[in-house]
């Protein structure tokens, strides 16, 4: 059963991880941890920090159908799937995939199809504030879009 | 008649300056094509901000829509541009 | 630079993680454990604990070399590969690998290849502990050498 | 003349009953392969156990080696199964 949150507090990781690998059938566990670049390619301006909105409703029911998908697909034994959303700073976690399978091929492959799903499908918008007091929405990576495509 | 709720993120929300409205759909609006030419001719910010390109996701009851996707009075709509997380 | 040790103690993820995030260019860590399962395949009989035995010196110095190698061919920002020896119960974690890249499909990447490499060319040796107090040294699995050359 | 350390690890080392020893090399002895056959001539358990047919690696100062590869008095070298780890 996938476990799906969309939080501000930091993820704990190693609380995550020895939730899943509990159970006796586990072999292996991929994990994703996305994180806040303070030099996302933006022209030379300075990152100081990232804002995360989310549609709240959509994104959980959007998140749980994948992760439910990632199960059926790879054979997992379980995978979570954390978000973050407010202000993050530089270095901080956003976004936390772990997948359990018996074997570590699964695990991997799992936890690309993940945040690759994620990236395009699940509701959330990074804004990006800058050292020089500007700030503005980043827009889609045409690259996202092509590593979901592997997955079709 | 239930009302329809229209929800904006991200950029169209800090452009149109609301996150959300209450909407009465005239009963010729049936589909998301539909109501995106029956929004940009009620509200002008909107009207402006779809005629400049970019790209406009829309979401019917959570779920990611196509143009020609059904609307009905009581749906919630949400109107986004393309999703930036993880 | 490569973090590669060998070692008795738990793995402390979030630290591990929270080492290899920091400095800024970071945007993504892929990580990969493996786990002692409780069912590995054994004929009906229920393990007790896995037994580890390394090559001191020769582990370090190959993990070491394939370290840098990952970093180089995968443009990490850093990786981390600890092994650990000795008595491990069911669920307990075995290996931990973390590479940090600025992009996710780097991180994700080099996560496979080191795993596939350690799994074939790491000198470590398990051993099974049943339940009914016999035990017995693992066999090396083909489909591991099928994995590792993946990357030659 | 240098001593030459060999060192035993998983089945081997519980076959043999030890982990290490050490040996003065003969000077013919300069390839993996004629080692191998040296040890096999001087130690019947270690006989038995390369007769089983079961595939033994070897290491020549920490690295991996085949058959052809030299040895030389002074190197440490290391018999054992293909490895298991991860």
């Amino acid at each position: 059963m996938a476990t799906v949150r969309v939080q501000e507090a930091p993820f704990d990781l190693g609380a995550e991880m020895a939730a899943l690998a509990c159970g006796g059938s586990v072999g292996g566990i991929g994990c994703f941890v996305g994180v806040v670049r303070g030099d996302p390619g933006t022209g030379g301006r300075a990152l100081r920090a990232l804002t995360l909105q989310h549609y709240s409703g959509m994104t959980e029911r959007a998140i749980g159908a994948i992760a439910a998908e990632a199960e059926r697909r790879f054979g997992l034994l379980g995978c979570t799937v954390l978000h973050r959303v407010g202000t993050l700073g530089i270095g901080e976690g956003i976004v936390l995939v772990l997948a359990a399978a018996p074997h570590r091929g699964d695990a991997l492959a799992a936890t690309g199809f993940l945040i690759d799903w994620l990236k395009t499908r699940a509701p959330f918008w990074k804004r990006q504030e800058f050292e020089d007091g500007s700030s503005e929405w980043v827009e889609a990576r045409e690259a996202d879009d092509a590593a979901a495509q592997r997955w079709v | 008649m239930p009302t329809t709720q229209i929800l904006y993120f991200a950029f169209l929300r800090d452009r149109l300056g609301r996150s959300e409205e209450c909407v009465v759909l005239p009963t010729e609006v049936r589909t998301v094509r539909a109501l995106l030419a029956w929004l940009q001719a009620r509200d002008s910010a909107l009207a402006a901000l779809l005629e400049e390109g970019r790209t406009i996701r829309v979401a019917v009851n959570q779920e990611f829509a196509a143009a020609d996707d059904p609307v009905a009075p009581g749906d919630e709509i949400a109107l986004f541009p393309p999703v930036t997380g993880g």
